[in-house]
């Protein structure tokens, strides 16, 4: 007998609709709501099929009613249900944003561990593709920065679903944000690393572990999702000049890897954070922080850089938007400017 | 749908039970809150004292709770609001817990983690938020499941007045009435939303008339009085088991004390507080029961003494517990 | 109220320019987005072209705009939502510069940093937003302005059927009819939200019915029809002028284009766009203003070429102005 | 002649609506609209006597309908008014955060300059009084990361009154947060020196330009509203034992005073943030990433430590809400820390 192995390349938004569909199949408590989640099958792609799968009662297209169907996923969830929730665009969070950061995120600490909340937030993030100021934000440092939810920014295909297969599983809220730019969808361009090859089985990734997707000796860039993908080019550029970049893709924000984060610059000396969100107040600072936090143990060869939308809304037109969200040679030049010191 | 008996002894019972709560928690929250024990030139330390913090009391607004909670089961779930007490107990929440979570104190509901706006009892499915509006889409997320799970349990959301002007209502009235789902909505018109009187937040006079938006029954209780209560939740709360969808009621109710504890009232007419107590609905249930013969001196008296062995057990339990260690706010963030 | 001549061929030079530029976009819109100039593998790349992102057409939505737009002064606010050409063109919206806004250039109403859903045409008080139901309280903002400033200006609220379930639009009409605000929102029901019908969204027929949960009336034009409209918003924009409060009106339109451009349309029956062509509602006036004598094929051809000129000259503009300098991006933040 | 000179003491809350009632006198096109900012004079006295003295048309009493009014507030300043827009407490802006980040902050920009939105958002925030998890949070980083908002965060009367009125006169929408445990509430103990001299006269203070309010030497305490008081017990006791702190009062977040932060650290060497606000992905996070991006000029004699809330909602119990919330005592022990310290 033999065990044939095919290997299955998988968009972005596949993986996470077979983990959907897989986990549903699994676990009769799981079903999906959200806005044109049904016949659409989500905007992103991110729900297709499921409708015909699993039918309208599993597979529900709600009203946009934000704050009306983020709540009754709490309600749902606090009785047993397993429900994941998509929210079209992270854009929009500012219509509901109550229900989950003080009432998704809290009544399990508010009820001292009593109730449980296990329930999965889909969400599209992410510009590059001209929707401007109120249709490209990342905001995944918000999300971080209340307590009580768990926050997973994936950069491909494979991690996607076998975090988003962890997350139905997860007695927690957990908030799952896909960048637009690496679904592989038909109709926007995408970076290709992101589609790659996906295993049919089911399998998990723990929450809280990094992965270095690109071992590097010289300098290393802590980023996520589409970034990841991004860097990967830069690090490519980089390497015809000699200058070898490490590439740590977080996964999760929280829970947060700090000590990836640690080794990778305990190696190499050097930091860039690369992200697609906005500079100051977020993701890029928490990161510098930790390596500030950390300057007993650590020998730094260059200050902390951080590449990051640089506190401007989106804007729409072209060269202004490439201009605002960091770019492969943005990566590029900063990493150079890093190799130009030499501390101590 | 008629009250039986039991059922007018149960509200009867409740109501009193709900009424000294409320008197007592009055008296337990200003221990410790007044000068000279405080801050030179302060008048009250809201952080001070058993009892911190925020304090909303239902005393007055007792029949909604009893007159809808008497229709339900402990499988069904009811989410109240700030002013939570009144549902709590008629939903019959541990009463020793949820007084303990009051005191901040290890053996409450919430481990002292919650406080007195967020109550949460899965084993009688109750919860609250301090968040105005923010429990109607959460019922119906209940009711849902119910129907999800295929049980006919059924899904209550409290809140007051002003709540109503909340986007958050609209939403979740919409998603019941358009996905059918077993909850009623009931709304307790109290007439303030802490200072602002009802007709200068909402647009029109009875919020029962805003279910037309909705394709969905809409009644106005007019009388802040235990059996019309009951009556109309009766109602409601059988065509939610039914399959038949949700409806919304509105109780013109009372609101005995302040907003919460320690307000001025400088908004509220001189006296209006004291005139509504003339018609207080527990003597008022009383007389009725006493005019079917269902209760006399001596019964009354043995339910009272009953009522209060309870509630003040309860503020013994919640006063004599153990604090929580300090170090346990970073527990119970995260579910292992 | 009647519409005069005046009005009559405004409105129908208005839906016929809105026609010509909606066709016009669909097709620059398409420019560069299609194999095989596109990355490898992709049907469509949303980002490419001279009209990148997201674009909403309001081909067959004329009415709407134009039948309330009529009545309306150059110091009446409009909001509109995602879908807004149709609007800022009926109210006088810089027609070179909201083009040149959607090519992304610096001759743009907002240098290039808006995009289709974000007009901001200060003279003429016109904005809309990518957020649905967002508009509505902005609108009463403005009516509330109008009041302080003691003009009789008044604020038009545009949005779909779909934003009509966003708890936005209850707040905002609760407050207008609280206050008395000289407001008139008007429901484009386009019978989706997306792919979402609007049986399956909204838990009533008509939105129109929601007026009462606010003590306002509300009008059903059940006819995608510029004169029905008209007359339908004339009452309410006079009575908003007189000071006597907001009216919520519903009308039936059709969308005929996708939800937005390279949308499959899957959820949509097969021939349904087709079917609604031909209830057009341009050539509809156009018989109307023939059978008045008010329009003939001469008159008509003059009418088009006229609007044509100004539509292709909008585009021409947009088309050959200048980008912003990339690090434009930076600027206005904030105002000095 | 002589010109006489009376002080006056007022505590926060006068101080801020003193500055709003003489901004209203001099500007009819300033009013107020919130709940229970009238007859009530707003649940943090912010508001007090404004209506006594402008009327119910420039006070106004608003329905809970915060997604409503805040909305109206930007429709109102787009046609050249000045609202004032109370958002009761900051722990609610979940419900009409839409209506503040996506429209209010963006629309100047999204117009490419030509509407301007000038509206001031008053918030009270902080904890310490037992409100638990859904009343007693700061958030400042949440209004702080977004762009398009000024954001100012006073820490006594005197700066309340100046940059209340700054704000104010602003053309940009500004939100001012006030903590609730310095605004001298005659029913919630607060820390004394919140309460301190005040001119009558009308005075602003720019935007951008953090305070030394206390000298030192060894240690850079950064920070801000209440904590600034907590931290000058703090510096008292620590200047007990010989370690000279410095304080520095951000005052706002955005603008954020750089330089005087780099400033100061590099006078001291050593660097500790005491926040109110979540630990991470916030505020405390950008401060030390400021240093993390100066190591080519700054000397550090110690890594940089923060303080703030260790990623849990507020609890409401006594003790776990004085072990949540960052204490004087607990600033001491981490400039005590700081103090071990001999980097290089
Ligand atoms: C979204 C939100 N806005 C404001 C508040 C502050 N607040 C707490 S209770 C209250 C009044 C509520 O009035 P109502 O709904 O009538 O209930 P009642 O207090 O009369 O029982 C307000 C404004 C809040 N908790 N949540
Ligand atoms: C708050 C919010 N939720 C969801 C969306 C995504 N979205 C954009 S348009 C749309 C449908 C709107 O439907 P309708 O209001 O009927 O307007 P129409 O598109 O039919 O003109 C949706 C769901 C959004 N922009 N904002
Ligand atoms: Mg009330
Ligand atoms: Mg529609």
């Amino acid at each position: 007998m033999s065990t044939t192995t095919t290997t299955r390349r998988l968009t972005m938004a596949q993986a996470i609709s077979e983990a959907t569909a897989q986990e549903m199949a699994r676990d009769p408590r799981v079903f999906v709501m959200g806005e044109d989640v049904g016949k659409y099958g989500g905007i992103f792609s991110a729900t297709t099929g499921l409708l015909e799968q699993f039918g309208p009662e599993r597979v529900m297209d709600t009203p946009i009613s934000e704050t009306g169907f983020m709540g009754a996923a709490l309600g749902a969830a606090a009785e047993g249900l397993r429900p994941i929730s998509e929210l079209m665009f992270v854009d929009f969070f500012g219509v509901c944003f109550d229900q989950i950061y003080n009432h998704i995120a809290k009544n399990h600490y508010m009820s001292g561990g009593a109730c449980k909340y296990p329930l999965v937030i889909t969400t599209g993030i992410g510009g590059g593709y001209n929707d401007a100021a109120q249709h490209s934000q990342c905001l995944y440092s918000i999300f971080a920065h209340v307590p009580g939810l768990k926050v997973v920014v994936p950069s491909n295909a494979y991690d996607a679903k076998g975090l988003m297969t962890t997350a139905i599983r997860d007695d927690n809220p957990v908030i799952f944000l896909y960048h637009k730019g690496i679904m592989g969808l038909s109709w926007m361009s995408y970076f290709e690393g992101s589609t790659n090859e996906v295993p049919e089985a089911q399998y998990t990734i723990p929450f809280g572990e990094a992965c270095v997707v690109r071992e590097g000796s010289d300098v290393t860039i802590v980023t996520l999702s589409q970034m990841v993908q991004k860097s990967m080019l830069a690090a490519d550029q980089l390497a015809t000049e000699g200058i070898s970049a490490e590439i740590l893709d977080l996964r999760t924000l929280v829970p947060l890897d700090r000590a990836a984060v640690l080794a990778s610059v305990a190696k190499t000396g050097r930091l860039l954070v690369a992200d697609e969100d906005y500079l100051s107040y977020g993701l890029s600072g928490e990161i510098a922080a930790l390596v500030a936090e950390n300057l007993d143990t650590l020998r730094l060869k260059a200050p902390v850089r951080r590449l990051a939308v640089p506190d401007v809304p989106i804007p729409f037109s072209h060269p202004l938007e490439q201009f605002a969200i960091p770019q492969v040679d943005n990566i590029v030049a900063s990493v150079r400017g890093l190799m130009t010191f030499k501390l101590d | 749908m008629q009250a039986t008996t039991e059922q007018l002894l149960w509200m009867y019972e409740k109501m009193v039970e709900i009424r000294e709560y409320e008197e007592t928690m009055a008296k337990v929250y200003l221990e410790a809150k007044l000068p000279p024990k405080i801050q030179k030139g302060l008048a009250f330390d809201i952080g001070a004292g058993p009892v911190p913090g925020e304090m909303h009391l239902a005393a007055g607004q007792e029949p909604v709770a009893v007159g809808v909670c008497a229709h339900l089961r402990r499988d069904d779930t009811v989410v109240g609001a700030h002013r939570p007490h009144h549902f709590a107990i008629a939903k019959d929440v541990d009463l020793n817990a949820m007084t303990a979570e009051m005191y901040g104190k290890a053996t409450g509901l919430g481990r002292g983690k919650g406080g007195h706006m967020h109550l949460f009892d899965p084993a009688v499915k109750f919860s609250c938020s301090g968040i105005v509006g923010a429990g109607a889409p959460q019922a119906c997320g209940a009711a849902l499941a119910a129907r999800k799970l295929g049980t006919d349990a059924v899904a209550i959301a409290f809140f007051g007045e002003g709540a109503a002007n909340q986007g958050a209502f609209h939403e979740a009235l919409n998603l019941a009435a358009l996905w059918k789902l077993p909850v009623v909505f009931v709304v307790e018109d109290n007439k303030y939303g802490i200072s602002v009187e009802k007709s200068a937040s909402t647009a029109i006079a009875s919020n029962a008339d805003r279910a037309v938006a909705y394709g969905m029954p809409g009644v106005l209780v007019e009388k802040n009085d235990a059996v019309a209560v009951f009556e109309a939740a009766g109602e409601a709360v059988a065509r939610a088991r039914r399959g038949e969808g949700p409806t919304l009621i509105e109780v013109k109710t009372d609101r005995y004390y302040g907003h919460f504890q320690g307000d001025p009232e400088t908004y509220r007419p001189k006296g209006e507080a004291k005139a509504l107590r003339q018609h207080d609905p527990i003597p008022a249930l009383g007389a009725l029961l006493r005019s079917r013969d269902l209760l006399d001196d001596e019964s009354d008296a043995a339910l009272r003494t009953r009522v209060s062995a309870r509630v003040q057990a309860a503020y013994d339990f919640g006063r004599n517990s153990p604090y929580p260690e300090p170090q346990d706010a970073l527990l119970h963030v995260f579910a292992d």
